[in-house]
């Protein structure tokens, strides 16, 4: 058997803004960390203040790293039902949970997960072989007799069923690499945000993100760039004009 | 102070083996074999406020090192990898409730089991499957083994620290409070269009079995 | 009676190293070192008619089990081996595919196998023949025994987990396999690294750690 001895990584909680969303274990490891900020009793919790408190969260998170795993996302989804849910007036039993049941079960969840992180940490703190403990003893001055036995474990098995299994299925997975290129989608959405102030015929290119040290990744700008401000002129947002071939390109926003 | 020749055996067996050994293959070394229990007690409480106890878990007993003095004896720590936070929650509720299955685990932590819990709970030697559960999809149940309660020194599964304050608040219930996020998140796919918010998608939230 | 910390380090220490230790360094991890030698001589005279004893040697103290019992009590100590690589691999196959015929067997592990991790599973009691394959030259279908279920802690074949299961829990994860096994291989010489030499299995196995 082999002879671990672990240590649990301390995860930072709560420390300032801008955290990682890496040191919670889930959506409802964040909701109990927020919970606890609140420093009342977690049957007593205001779920419309926390609710608030989660969504801002994964706004401002959003607004800085981008990515967010999508259960974050499905929770403050969930969240932002709950408190609408909350907040308007009852409706005539139309629904098959109340507001309050939902309430009820978010709490329960919060507190089942409280309890048993709290009770991993006392298991954990138990005297354990190895880190606190140890075996000793020696056999020095009794007759031993020696009969073998295997040792080779469940998971022994396992493993060795689970590497013969993958060689069998190894092509099977394709993981494609998360591109840095800009999307036309993104450059549509960019250039509608900053068109408000471009009011005068302006060079498109004092419009377009800065370049950095990519070449590919610069073109990818470029491109996506134009192709977007070819979009947003076709659906009549903005006007564009180019007064000679290869000329640079000027756009403003259209006067409705 | 004459002490009893069983006495000896026992202390003897135990010292010399290092590791647990069966109550049976003990009581079966003993000349008055009928003796055992007072004279494991005794022994027991002999050694209780000395530098090695004598502990027993599972059905195992054996000598080790006083926790008492755990500080002074870090020069024996083998420390060889840490435990996630995940591995170690997912280790206790394993423990707390089990048996249990993957999805009952991830229901309870909200999330779903990142790589390296189960399989690292097990390669340690910790939990075990055992059996399946009957219900649709026959999943495997998981449980803690007897090295499980060697390594932690727990006696008796029943004797898990606030085990019953556990019971008593309802957290040993199986019941999901709101199906597993992670769940919605398989049935609905709402994050690609998630830029619209309307209440018909909102309404695919309400939990299918939650109770109260 | 109210022991003495210094008395506990001392017991502690001796007991955890299996093996003499230097008075010196015994000295040393006593909080009132000048009291050693009252110390070590009070526990010498603790344990003087007990089933271990406080000797020294040299300059070195060990506790070791005592004369007067050592013609009648004999230990049984365990010698813990692992399977070689070729002989798991093949009983996990055994274990999942069962009835299977050799070359089948083969035919997966994409090698061909000599007669050694067959009859050496046999010889442990872990797979046994059953029956024969009708197809020419009916060749015996390999089982797994009750034995090998006890060894493994499973009740059913069926509680193992399929490969679903054994996805989820971490198993088929290209990188933490791979992280698992080459954390292992650093630390512990589980498994012999060869698919040659079936016929040598037996001396391959790796002694790991003793017990009764």
């Amino acid at each position: 058997m082999l002879d671990i001895t672990n240590e649990i990584e301390d995860s930072a909680p709560l420390k300032q803004f801008n955290i990682t969303l890496n040191s919670y274990e889930g959506p409802i490891d964040l909701l109990l960390e927020l919970a606890r900020k609140q420093k009342v009793d977690l049957s007593e919790i205001s779920i419309l203040e926390l609710t608030e408190q989660y969504i801002n969260f994964i706004n401002e998170y959003q607004d800085i790293h981008l990515e967010i795993a999508a259960d974050y996302l499905v929770m403050a989804a969930w969240l932002t039902y709950l408190k609408s849910r909350l907040l308007l007036p009852k409706e005539e039993k139309s629904e098959d949970h109340t507001p309050e049941e939902l309430e009820e079960a978010l709490k329960y969840q919060l507190q089942r997960l409280e309890a048993f992180q709290s009770v991993s940490k006392k298991l954990y703190k138990r005297p354990l072989i190895g880190r606190d403990v140890f075996y000793g003893g020696s056999s020095e001055g009794l007759k031993v007799k020696y009969n073998i036995t295997y040792s080779s474990t469940l998971f022994d098995l396992l493993r060795a069923y689970s590497s013969i299994i993958q060689q069998e299925e190894k092509p099977s997975n394709l993981t494609i690499a998360f591109s840095e290129l800009y999307s036309v989608d993104n450059a549509i959405q960019r250039l509608k945000s900053i068109f408000g102030e471009v009011t005068e015929w302006t060079n498109f290119l004092n419009l377009i993100p800065k370049f950095n040290s990519n070449k590919i990744v610069n073109k990818s700008i470029l491109s996506s760039n134009f192709v977007a401000s070819l979009e947003l002129a076709k659906n009549g947002f903005i006007d564009v004009k180019q007064n000679n071939v290869f000329g640079n390109i000027f756009v403003k926003l259209r006067k409705s | 102070m004459i002490t009893n020749r069983d006495t000896k055996i026992l202390e003897a067996i135990l010292f010399a083996s290092g590791s647990p050994i069966l109550e049976d293959d003990l009581k079966d070394k003993m000349l008055n074999k009928k003796d055992f229990k007072q004279e494991i007690d005794n022994l027991k409480e002999f050694y209780k406020d000395r530098g090695i106890n004598l502990i027993k878990t599972g059905n195992k007993w054996s000598f080790r090192t006083s926790e008492s003095i755990k500080d002074e004896l870090t020069i024996f720590k083998t420390q060889k990898r840490k435990l996630s936070r995940a591995a170690i929650e997912t280790l206790s509720i394993i423990a707390y409730q089990q048996p249990i299955t993957r999805s009952e685990i991830e229901n309870i932590r909200g999330v779903q089991m990142g790589r390296g819990s189960i399989d690292h709970l097990m390669e340690i030697g910790w939990i075990k499957p055992s059996g399946r559960k009957n219900i649709p999809g026959k999943p495997a149940l998981w449980v803690t083994t007897e090295l499980f309660m060697e390594h932690f020194g727990i006696e008796k599964i029943s004797d898990l620290p606030n085990k019953d304050e556990l019971k008593a608040s309802g957290f040993l219930e199986k019941r999901s409070a709101i199906a597993t996020i992670t769940d919605i998140a398989g049935k609905n796919d709402l994050i690609e269009d998630q830029d619209t918010e309307e209440e018909e998608t909102l309404d695919d939230f309400i939990p299918e079995e939650t109770s109260t």
